[in-house]
Order: C-alpha cells, then structure tokens, then sequence
C-alpha cells in the first residue's frame, strides 16, 4: 500500500515537471504575448495540481495537506485573476494580439 | 521521511534532520548559477523598467537561496521587501522619471578595476572565516547557546529570530524601528503629501 | 458590523489552523489582536457597502468543481500537444465576444475565472453581457461557445436563488 | 527522497526557461508574465524543498509567497496600466 502510494506521487511528481517545462517551454516559443499566457497558465494550473498533489499523498491526512491544500486553492484563485489582469493591462496599453486569420 | 501523523515542530527548536549534501547542494548551485544570470542581465538591460522586473527576479531568486540555507525568516523579508516593496517603490520612482538608462559618458575600465579588487579582496577576507556551519565557529560559542536553549520558556514565542529581536534585543530593535519610522517621515515630507496619488499609497 | 465579525472569525479560524498553536495564551492574544486589526482594515476598504452574500449549495458548487477539473485536465493535455507538436496541432489564435447569462457579479466573475482557469481561453474584458475571450486556436474558443461552461455557472448561480 | 530531489531540479530547470523569457521580452508584459511564473515556481520549490528537507513549517513560506506573489503582480500590472506610455511597449 505504502508502495502503491509511493508510485502514485512520484508519478504525479513527474507529471507535474513534465507539465511545468512544456508549459515553459511554450512560453518560449509561442509566437505573441497572448498566447504565452495559455502556456503559463499550464504551468499555474495542471502542473501546480500536480507536484502539490503528489506532496498531499506524501503527508496523508494531516495540517501538512491541509497547508498544501491552501497553497493549491491560493495558486488557483489568483493565478487566473493575475492572467486576466494581465491580458488587459496588455489590452489597455493598445498591445494588440496577432491573430491567425 | 513519512510525515504521517507527525505534529509540526516550532522552527528553530527542532534538531537539524539528516539529509542529502549532495541534493541540497545542486539545487543550492543551480539557483546560484540563476542569480548570476539574473545579475549579468540587469546590468546589461538598458531598459529600466526590464531591470526592476528582473530585480523582482532576482529576490525571489535570493529568497530561494536563503530558504535552502535554512533562514526561513530572512527568506520571508526578501520575498516580502525585496520582490513586493521594493518593485513597487523602484516602479514609482521610474514614473517620476524616465524608463530608459542614459548612456555612459566615461569608461568602464576604471569602475570596473575597483569592482573587481574589492572583490578579490572580500574573496581572500573568506579565507580568514571558519567554515560554513562549522559547529566550533566563534559566533556559535557566545550567547546563541543560551538563545536557542532558554529561549522558548523565557520569552514564550516559538520562533526564535522573534524571541531574539523582541526580547532579547528588544532596545536595538527599537532603535531600528525608530530610525526607519524618522526615514519615513523625512521622504514624506521631502516628497510633500499634495494630492492623494495611488502610487504614493503603494509603498 | 455584520461583515466585520465574519471576517474577523474567518481570520481566528484561519489563523489557529495555519499556527498549530493552541494552548499558548500569548501567541492566543497576538492571533486574536492582528485578526481583529486585519478585520477592522478589510471592513474600511469596505466601506459602506459591504459585498452581498450568498447562500451557497455545497453541492452544486462541487458538481461544477468536479466538471471544471476534468475541463482543465483536458485543456492542460491540448494546450501540452500545441507545444511539443506544432507540425500536427497548429495554433490558431483567435478572440471574440461571448455573451454570458449569468445575473450577479460573483456569478459573472465565476464565469470568467473559470474560462481563465483552462489553459487555452482567457478571459481579457467582462463587461455586464458579455466577456471578451482570447483563445488559443478556433477549436477552443468554438467549444467555449458552445456554451457548456456559461450553462453550469449559470445553474450553480440559479441554484442559490 | 530522489523523487523530491528530480521534482525540485525539474523546477528549477522552469524557473530558468521563464527567466529566458524575461531577458528576451519583448514586452513589458512578456517580463511580468516571466516574473509571474518564477514567483509561483518558488512557491512550489518551497514547498518540494520542504518535504525533501522533511520540514513541514517552510509550507507556511510557500504560502506566504503564493499570496505575495500575486499582490506583487497585481501592484506592477495597475502601475503598467496607469503610468507606462502605451505607444512604446518595445521600449519598456
């Protein structure tokens, strides 16, 4: 069991890196301002879900995960807001994306 | 390494847990290697509104180091002063000014010769320190035995920078306090308080 | 007032649960006094017109957590396939205007956290009847069109009524 | 113990690829966006960085930082919208 759960969090772990450098590696390549922001938001959103969540598993049920589970509600309350507050302040500033047609 | 069940221990009263040098120290390298690029790029950035974002950067960098260096607290300003207030200060600063670094009007040569004698002179003067947490070291003999072991039950408070700023150095720290309060005044009234403008409020 | 105590016990709750301490008087006094100043700070940012609250269905909410989960799953492993694969998942960044049907403004700001919450949409500007949405290829802003997302947040928001 | 130690290389490694952003730019924006995201990933090498020092109590650091992160952003995006000349992004 112990093992299982072992497995699992590393597994979620990886997934979590693998997530976070694709998301960062978009943020690289993607072509205008606009679309980085849908690559760092993978790093915010799934990848974040991820690597606290492998942790949780580590701590079982304890003020830990509770703490994790915190940090994990923070980051996805905010980061969607600091994304949009973003956009716009690009938006205002008349920073127009490039759209494809 | 199971944290089942195990209840959260004060900081600052726990015994240092046993843990992998070599992990510690190639995270503590790699986040060593990203300041130093952070570094180089501030000064190259012309930009100056680049270089207060790459400052932000650079403390978050730096909180990081202190974290893996198990200053918790002193991570915690840093995160707090160095990335939260200071971007802010530095970015009204640049609203009064300009966004743009002027272009040098003399060499770099001399400055440079300077930077990099002090350097070597800070670089030897390592030399002369004992060895980083060397248990035998000069300031650990003197009264932080005394701290760590008295502390807890004489002040009270489980975090030990507290019981040593608050209480045991209590005065010093409200000396700082006072000096930091009379600097704020002193900016305000040097900057005058007209109308109530956002960014003043930031800081 | 009514806005104040609720912060203020919110903030006592929150603060034993983070500190772990419980049977210190000292630290019992300082988490109770910076609590109150805190709720007494948030309550002037308040001012005189404190946020409406809502009655909230814990379940429903759930439900709609749950669904929002498997949607940003989802996303997450589309906007993955557009970074490592261009050659087969081109982007093709797009924006439009949606109308939203949702009535109060946490509902509305419910909607646009969530549109922003899944890789590939963003929420840029939420005006009363509509929100502006950058996207990251046609197929994701036609599927926020669809609609799907804005019928949930809209049940969840009628739930409570 | 090597799984913390590979989630918290792994971290790192993100944190460099955002910083490659904040030095390329070109925007203004494109440099928040980068300090955004190595702001949250410091929250969560905080938190690996804990359990693989098996520490529990840097998890209060890494929830302070998730919180001042965010204000941080928030405080630079309203300065940008409010100040900054919009006609010169490159220039930022």
């Amino acid at each position: 069991m112990a093992l299982l759960l072992d497995l699992l969090s590393f597994a979620m772990l990886l997934g979590g890196v693998f997530l976070g450098i694709s998301g960062a590696v978009g943020v690289i390549r993607f072509p205008d301002f606009y679309t980085r922001i849908h690559a760092a938001g993978v790093t915010d959103t799934l990848s974040a879900g991820l690597i606290l969540g492998g942790l949780m598993l580590q701590a079982g049920l304890t003020l830990v995960t509770l703490k994790l589970a915190f940090i994990l509600m923070f980051l996805w309350i905010t980061s969607p807001v600091a994304s949009h507050a973003l956009a716009r302040a690009a938006m205002h500033s008349g920073w127009h994306p490039r759209l494809s047609d | 390494m199971r944290w089942r069940g195990r209840p959260c221990i004060p900081a600052g009263i726990r015994a240092c847990p046993i843990r992998s040098a070599v992990i510690d120290q190639v995270i503590d390298v790699l986040l060593l290697i990203l300041l130093v690029i952070t570094a180089i790029a501030v000064v190259r950035i012309k930009s100056l509104f680049a270089v207060v974002m790459l400052f932000g950067i650079y403390s978050l960098i730096t909180a990081g180091i202190f974290v893996v260096l198990d200053a918790v607290d002193v991570a915690f300003t840093e995160a707090a002063v160095g990335a939260g207030i200071t971007t802010v200060l530095m970015l009204t600063t640049l609203a009064r000014t300009g966004h743009k670094q002027a272009p040098a009007r003399h060499s770099p040569a001399l400055p440079l010769t300077v930077v990099i004698i002090t350097g070597a002179v800070l670089f030897w003067g390592t030399q002369d320190m004992p060895r980083f947490a060397d248990p035998g070291a000069p300031i650990h003999l003197h009264v932080a035995d005394r701290y760590i072991e008295a502390g807890p039950e004489e002040v009270g408070v489980p975090n030990m920078v507290t019981a040593v700023l608050a209480s045991y150095r209590g005065f010093d720290t409200l000396g700082e306090v006072a000096v930091v309060f009379t600097a704020g005044v002193g900016v305000l009234a040097l900057l005058g308080v007209r109308r109530r403008r956002k960014g003043d409020g930031d800081g | 007032m009514r806005y104040f105590l609720i912060l203020f016990l919110l903030l006592c709750a929150f603060w034993l649960l983070l500190s772990g301490y419980w049977d210190n008087d000292l630290l019992l006094a300082f988490g109770a006094a910076s609590s109150l100043l805190v709720a007494w700070i948030g309550s002037r940012l308040i001012g005189a017109d404190p946020p409406r609250s809502y009655p909230v269905s814990i379940v429903r909410i759930t439900a709609y957590s749950w669904w929002l989960l498997v949607e940003i799953v989802k996303a997450n492993i589309d906007v993955v396939k557009r970074i490592w694969l261009p050659k087969e998942h081109p982007i093709s960044p797009c924006m439009a205007r949606l109308p939203l049907s949702q009535v109060s403004g946490v509902a509305k700001a419910a909607y646009a956290q969530s549109i922003t919450l899944t890789p590939g949409t963003v929420a840029i500007e939420v005006t009363d009847d509509d929100v502006e949405v950058h996207a990251l290829t046609k197929e994701g802003l036609d599927a926020l069109r669809e609609g799907e997302m804005d019928r949930r947040v809209t049940s969840v928001e009628k739930g409570h009524r | 113990m090597l799984m913390y130690a590979m989630a918290a290389v792994g971290i790192l490694v993100v944190m460099a690829l955002a910083l490659v952003r904040g030095f390329l730019g070109p925007s203004v924006f494109d440099r928040v966006l980068a300090v955004n995201m190595v702001g949250t990933k410091t929250t969560l090498l905080i938190a690996v960085y804990g359990f693989l020092t098996d520490r529990p109590d840097f998890l209060d650091i890494a929830l302070t930082y998730a919180l001042i992160n965010f204000v941080g952003v928030v405080a630079v995006l309203k300065f940008v919208e409010r100040v900054a000349d919009p006609r010169a992004p490159e220039d930022l």
